[in-house]
């Protein structure tokens, strides 16, 4: 019982000894914490430096908005400044901030188009190294600077960064691009044919308003931004890698239009390798339902829905091939063909992998695809006069 | 810092020699002094920031030596 | 070292001394004489003149033949009984014969005349005053140098009542009450078996206590009992007011903050205990019973688990779980999270307690302590309070503390939670209170210090520490650590009563079988009994 | 037998294996730099390799029952050379104790709080340890069920919480690195989780029933293997490359947990596995350094040595390595040779002796 007390009183003595001797370190208050939850990168104007933009929440401010509609001010603080590196920017601004920014919560980096297609390689070291950032952050691409994109102020949320999460997370409803963590961008960087995608913002500007729009994908070549990918080329390459969640499809028919609601998509990609010929086969199997349509006609009908489906296949494949040929054209294999001719040919991988960059361009892809419709929603005939049908 | 490491080590000899020497265990006794001063020589050098020799360094010299690496 | 040896070392010589000189007197005790009055004389020089004490003489026979005294303490005794059964007989019926001796005449009066029960022959003064202060009443005769000592205690004492610590929706109201020879009654109607056994002491120089032990000669291991023997043996002290003192001579560990010994106030509770094969040691002048040996887990069962369906017993013993761990830890999860592992808070909850924190001047460590600090005087207040003044004490506290503080700005809304939530988890384990309490603030300076390191630390250390603790030869973290599958059933859940066919294993080893399995499955007739 | 305190049941030595070899997982990432994809392929190759020497180890402690490696040695090299071979037996318990405390410290300074300095975490953590040790061998086996329990809670709950960014194909294609690399990584999984269990010949003389140790010795080895394999499977399938670039890639993984909004960051679960497996497993090792010194100095009992050794245990983990990149660069290259004749040679090699020479002596039942 003694050994037993004396061994507590000696942990407990040491403990104090060691606390007063050192004190605290990791150590922060809550409310002196500058909690950063957006960063932005940009060229800086001397051009050797890079410029990193730093969104911080103000949560005085955000109590405010809990009770009265009308806060004072911003909810959130955009502090810039310039270093040779990230790390360097962001310490660099303790000048400026009230401590050392905490970025564990950083919800999303901003990469300014400047930088994007200089490489992004170097500036996403930080972010992959620091031990507070996490592999869920997402990517945006700004078409412009991304201090721009920060400092747009939202309308539904607070913070701009928060609502560019949102917007980002949201593309999923219509699958016109998809969002993109920190930890797919690393993968696709890694790899030695995958071309990294990212959505693709932009800023509208009216006179007195602006407002936040995703349009699309930014495309890179290795870590350099190389092109675009307008809406439906994005679906096209979402097709291809499986992220189509739901959106709408608008198919003509009969001189009308139809519009289909997609449920469920699935794909698959099985690459083939004849002689020297590479095919990758891609197929695709999706269900949709009528959501709308423009004729008075009544299309739950046998025929018109073997039609529609044709239609529909039609469509999805012109969005995959517009896709195909803008990657083509630049080069880029977006939808990993390539790794997926790594993990089938192991043995013939070594060679294909070091001409890659002539292969792709000419590659075939043979697109198969299978839909369907499952439904026409609450009502199967549409709402006419009897007398017109 | 020094002045600290040395207390503790004082103050563990001062608990523990006692109790052995009452116990009359002469063979443990002489065990404790032989790592305790080892101990006490090796804390007291690390925090006068001498450079102490790793024991792994040498394994791998030997271990070079014999070509026994990947 | 050297000096605490020579301390015990001493000690131990002392206590051999001590017995010694206890023995020799028992043996050199004064005896009786034959004259009354010298023997009320020693009486009344032993006793004082003591109000209380009575001294009544009286002449004994139809024809006042011989010369008696009663020796009583007022308020112990039944005086109608006094009256009736001694008083009446000894001075109206007794027919006198000369021929026998006086020594016979006590005998007679024994035999014949009292009806009372347990009538003991005293021949040495020292018994006689113990007989006179546990109230009994001595008769003393002229000419005999031994007396009776008859049995005819009554005093005030509180009727059986719903116990206030352990009260239940279900189950038996009674609780035991200050007298021991009540409580063992209450025992012996729930435990009709002749098993039932009992050892008696003595305890207390000053005091003599009435001490009892009481377990199930089959199933208790007789080991145990021997220990327990062995560990009153040793005390030696000169009170002993309540049972609290005897679980702090007999502890295993007496440094520890956990019990480990376990006390409760119901009859069944013990009852059930002891068919555990656990030892009960009944005090006198206490409703607390402690029973041996003591396990971790015997803190998160109630009685009341036992008498309702399983899975709500199941429900709210899972629930008394997360309450401990709610109560010792979330003070300092809270300092470790909002000072250390900020990341580790979901964005938007630490967007609303950034904002809570704003403007708050102390640390939150601080804040919690001070908090915590707060909220244990509060309860120290509104326990020893008339209950009226209680309720003022907890509306002043929820008022003060709760809503003009935050407002005021000293503390954050997220304490105030915080602290809420520990209180009102800290009273679902009523009996580990006082252990959860320290430990709060041992989490605490550990979370200050190094966050969610010194928390994982404290909790290995409190948890080697625990596995590596006895009660009575028992692991005390039994049946989680040493792992036992058949424990399992009365741990976590409630397993159905049918189901638990086997006694704690280390516990009831000596008799390990419940019950049979066959008594739970309903026979074929009485499946269909309403078919007829 | 007077300086081993306490008894331990089989399936306490069962659970105390598995949770030793779970106190590696922060360190089996080593090899992923090696073995990329494949590293689930050279766990199981490792573990079949490792089953044989396993069993080696039981049939010695069951052949010598009660009496551990320093008195084997003895027996069996004789005093002298026996003794010499306990002496590097004892330095290798020891680097062992070193490199794991070091390891919890670059941990925590690396992942959880990052501005501390490392001697902070390594001081109280040999200070609970050495607290343990003291307790002996029973708490320590009392409580390793419980660790097991939650590590295989933690290994399964974050599975099925990744299940939407679980994606086997990253796998593919099966087994494509070079044989060389291969050999290599089997043999880092092998030399340094798996036959560490080696040191539990230390710890097998404190058995209450020889009986069935071979069963519950290779159940504790599978158990903690199988652990070890779903954890390397959980973190390849769901980070895909980056998990080859990771130091921690068990931790990187559990960070991408996102269901809802406020289900996330509870990459602390996993720390606390971290570092409760990492716990037993350095008390075993402190314990099993203590016991042998007090067994070959034949001391009175080894609770007298806890803290000096802890003492130099600390100042060997401060300055065993300059830094994380020659930790492994030296546990890749090096470590996995100077532990090849404590794990592969010496124990094989005595258990032929005792048979040949039909050691031990005494009348005892020849049990193999």
């Amino acid at each position: 019982m003694k050994k037993r007390m004396i061994i507590l009183f000696k942990i407990l003595i040491s403990t104090v000894i060691l606390f007063n001797l050192t004190g605290c370190w990791n150590a922060n208050e809550l409310n002196t914490l500058p909690i950063v939850v957006g960063i932005g990168i940009d060229k800086a104007p001397s051009d050797e430096e890079v410029q990193v933009v730093a969104q911080i929440i103000k949560p005085q401010e955000l109590q405010g908005s809990l009770g009265s509609s009308d806060g004072g001010g911003e909810a959130y603080w955009n502090l810039t400044s310039t270093g040779e590196t990230i790390f360097d920017a962001i310490r660099e601004m303790t000048h400026e901030s009230s401590g050392r920014l905490y970025t564990a919560h950083n919800q999303i980096i901003v990469i300014g188009n400047k930088i994007a297609s200089e490489g992004v390689q170097k500036y996403l070291d930080f972010f992959m190294r620091a031990h507070e950032t996490r592999p869920n952050t997402l990517i945006v691409i700004s078409s412009n600077t991304s201090t721009e994109i920060l400092d747009t102020k939202p309308e539904l949320t607070r913070i701009p960064a928060e609502s560019i999460t949102r917007l980002s997370e949201a593309q999923e409803i219509q699958s016109h691009s998809k969002k993109v963590t920190f930890q797919d961008f690393t993968n696709y960087l890694m790899s030695k044919t995958t071309s990294p995608v990212a959505p693709l913002i932009t800023s509208l500007k009216d006179k007195e308003t602006s407002t936040l729009k995703i349009e699309g994908m930014a495309i890179f070549k290795g870590d350099q931004m190389v092109g675009q990918l307008d809406e439906s080329e994005s679906r096209g390459l979402l097709w291809v890698t499986g992220d189509i969640k739901t959106g709408a499809l608008v198919v003509p028919y009969k001189n009308e239009v139809v519009t289909l609601e997609i449920i469920n998509a699935k794909r698959k990609i099985t690459p083939k390798i004849q002689g020297d010929n590479i095919y990758i086969h891609v197929e695709i199997k999706e269900e949709g339902k009528i959501v709308e349509q423009t004729s008075k006609e009544n299309l739950a009908t046998l025929q018109d829905f073997e039609e529609l489906k044709k239609v529909q296949n039609e469509a999805i494949k012109s969005e995959i091939l517009s896709a195909l040929n803008k990657a083509q054209e630049l080069n880029t294999d977006i939808f990993g063909f390539g790794e997926e001719i790594h993990k089938k040919y192991k043995e013939e991988w070594k060679e294909i992998s070091s001409n890659w960059d002539k292969i792709f361009p000419s590659i075939e892809v043979e697109i198969e695809i299978q839909s369907s419709i499952d439904s026409t929603g609450k009502i199967s005939h549409p709402a006419v006069p009897q007398s017109l049908e | 810092m020094i002045i600290l490491v040395v207390s503790i080590y004082i103050i563990i000899a001062l608990y523990q020699v006692p109790n052995l020497i009452k116990r009359e265990c002469m063979r443990d006794l002489s065990a404790f002094c032989f790592f305790y001063t080892i101990a006490l020589v090796l804390s007291i050098l690390y925090v006068l920031d001498v450079k102490i020799p790793s024991p792994i360094s040498g394994m791998e010299l030997i271990l070079d030596k014999l070509q026994l690496h990947y | 070292m050297f000096n605490y040896l020579k301390k015990i070392i001493h000690y131990k010589k002392a206590i051999t001394k001590h017995t010694n000189n206890l023995d020799d007197e028992k043996d050199q005790g004064v005896s009786l004489t034959s004259h009354l009055d010298e023997n009320l004389n020693m009486l009344k020089n032993i006793l004082g003149n003591s109000n209380d004490i009575i001294i009544k003489l009286l002449n004994i026979g139809n024809n006042h033949d011989y010369k008696g005294a009663l020796v009583y303490i007022d308020g112990l005794v039944d005086k109608t009984m006094l009256y009736e059964s001694i008083m009446r007989p000894l001075q109206n019926e007794m027919s006198c014969s000369k021929d026998c001796s006086n020594l016979t005449v006590l005998d007679r009066i024994n035999e014949r005349l009292l009806s009372s029960t347990n009538i003991d022959n005293v021949s040495k003064i020292k018994l006689l005053i113990d007989n006179i202060l546990t109230g009994n009443t001595v008769l003393l005769l002229d000419g005999s140098n031994q007396a009776l000592a008859i049995p005819l205690q009554k005093w005030e004492k509180r009727s059986i009542e719903q116990p206030v610590t352990e009260s239940v929706v279900r189950g038996p109201h009674q609780g035991f009450t200050e007298t021991i020879s009540t409580n063992i009654t209450l025992l012996r109607r729930i435990i009709k078996n002749p098993d039932l056994r009992m050892e008696s002491y003595t305890i207390g120089d000053q005091t003599n206590t009435n001490v009892c032990i009481v377990y199930m000669k089959d199933i208790v291991n007789p080991k145990l009992i021997t220990e327990i023997n062995t560990r009153l043996d040793r005390i030696k002290t000169d009170a002993i007011l309540e049972s609290g003192y005897i679980e702090a001579f007999i502890e295993d560990a007496p440094y520890s903050i956990f019990a480990t010994v376990g006390n409760c106030e119901k009859p069944d509770k013990v009852a059930s205990k002891i068919l555990e094969g656990r030892a009960a040691i009944f005090v006198d002048g206490s409703p607390f019973v402690l029973t041996v040996p003591l396990l971790f887990i015997e803190n998160f069962q109630s009685t009341e688990d036992y008498y309702s369906r399983p899975y709500f017993s199941s429900m709210t013993r899972l629930l008394r779980f997360v309450s401990y761990f709610i109560t010792i830890l979330s003070p300092g999860i809270y300092v470790a999270l909002t000072t250390y592992h900020q990341e580790l808070i979901p964005t938007q909850l630490l967007f609303t307690m950034a904002a809570g924190q704003y403007g708050i001047p102390f640390p939150s460590a601080i804040e919690t302590l001070i908090m915590l600090i707060i909220f244990d005087i509060l309860r120290e207040a509104g326990i020893r309070l008339p209950k009226p003044v209680g309720s003022a004490v907890s509306i002043v506290g929820a008022l003060v503390l709760g809503e003009s503080a935050v407002s005021a700005g000293l503390i954050s809304p997220f304490m105030v939670i915080i602290v809420a939530l520990t209180a009102i988890s800290s009273f679902v384990i009523s009996s580990q209170t006082d252990s959860a309490a320290i430990l709060r603030y041992f989490f605490l300076l550990l979370a200050g210090l190094f966050g969610a390191f010194g928390l994982i630390m404290g909790f290995l250390f409190i948890l080697v520490y625990l596995a590596s603790l006895r009660s009575f030869g028992t692991p005390y973290l039994l049946p989680i650590s040493p792992l036992s599958m058949s424990g399992m059933k009365d741990t976590f859940i409630r397993a159905p009563i049918w189901a638990m066919l086997k006694r704690p294993k280390t516990i009831g080893k000596y008799n390990l079988n419940r019950q049979t399995e066959s008594y739970m499955k309903p026979t074929e007739n009485n499946r269909n009994i309403n078919d007829e | 037998m007077n300086i081993k305190e306490g008894k331990i049941n089989n399936s306490q030595l069962m659970f105390l294996v598995a949770s030793f070899m779970l106190g590696t997982s922060t360190f089996i990432h080593f090899m992923d730099t090696i073995a990329f994809h494949d590293s689930w392929l050279a766990i199981l190759t490792a573990f079949v390799i490792c089953i044989p020497f396993v069993l080696c180890y039981s049939a010695l402690a069951k052949r010598f029952q009660g009496k551990d490696l320093i008195q084997i040695n003895d027996i069996i090299y004789g005093s002298f050379l026996g003794k010499i071979i306990s002496i590097l037996y004892i330095v290798y318990f020891f680097l062992l104790l070193s490199l794991n405390l070091k390891g919890l410290g670059d941990f925590y300074v690396g992942y959880v709080m990052p501005e501390t300095p490392k001697p902070v975490f390594i001081i109280i953590f040999a200070l609970v340890c050495a607290y343990t040790v003291g307790h002996g061998l029973e708490p320590m086996a009392r409580i390793s069920h419980l660790t097991v329990t939650y590590a295989i809670f933690v290994i399964t709950g974050t599975f099925l919480l990744l299940y939407s960014e679980v994606d086997f194909t990253n796998f593919l294609p099966i087994f494509e690195l070079p044989i060389k690399d291969f050999i290599q990584s089997v043999h880092i999984v092998a030399a340094i989780p798996f036959c560490e269990v080696m040191v539990f010949l230390m710890v097998m003389p404190s058995l209450n029933n020889f009986g069935e140790v071979n069963k519950y010795m290779l159940l504790g080895f599978a158990l903690g293997a199988l652990c070890l394999l779903v954890i390397s499977v959980r973190d390849t399938s769901v980070l895909g490359t980056s998990s080859f670039i990771s130091n921690n890639a068990a931790y990187q993984t559990v960070r991408i947990i996102e269901i809802g909004e406020f289900f996330t960051r509870i990459e602390i679960v996993v720390a606390m596995g971290i570092t409760i497996c990492l716990f037993i497993k350095i008390c075993v090792l402190y314990y099993i350094t203590l016991a042998s010194i007090a067994q070959l100095l034949k001391l009175k009992s080894y609770k007298t040595l806890i803290i000096p050794i802890g003492g130099i245990a600390i100042i060997i983990a401060f300055i065993a390595y300059d830094s994380i990149v020659s930790h492994n660069y030296s546990a890749k290259n090096y470590h996995v040779f100077y532990t090849i004749p404590y794990q592969f040679i010496i124990p094989p090699v005595s258990l032929l002796i005792a048979k040949l020479r039909r050691l031990p002596k005494r009348k005892g039942r020849e049990l193999i």
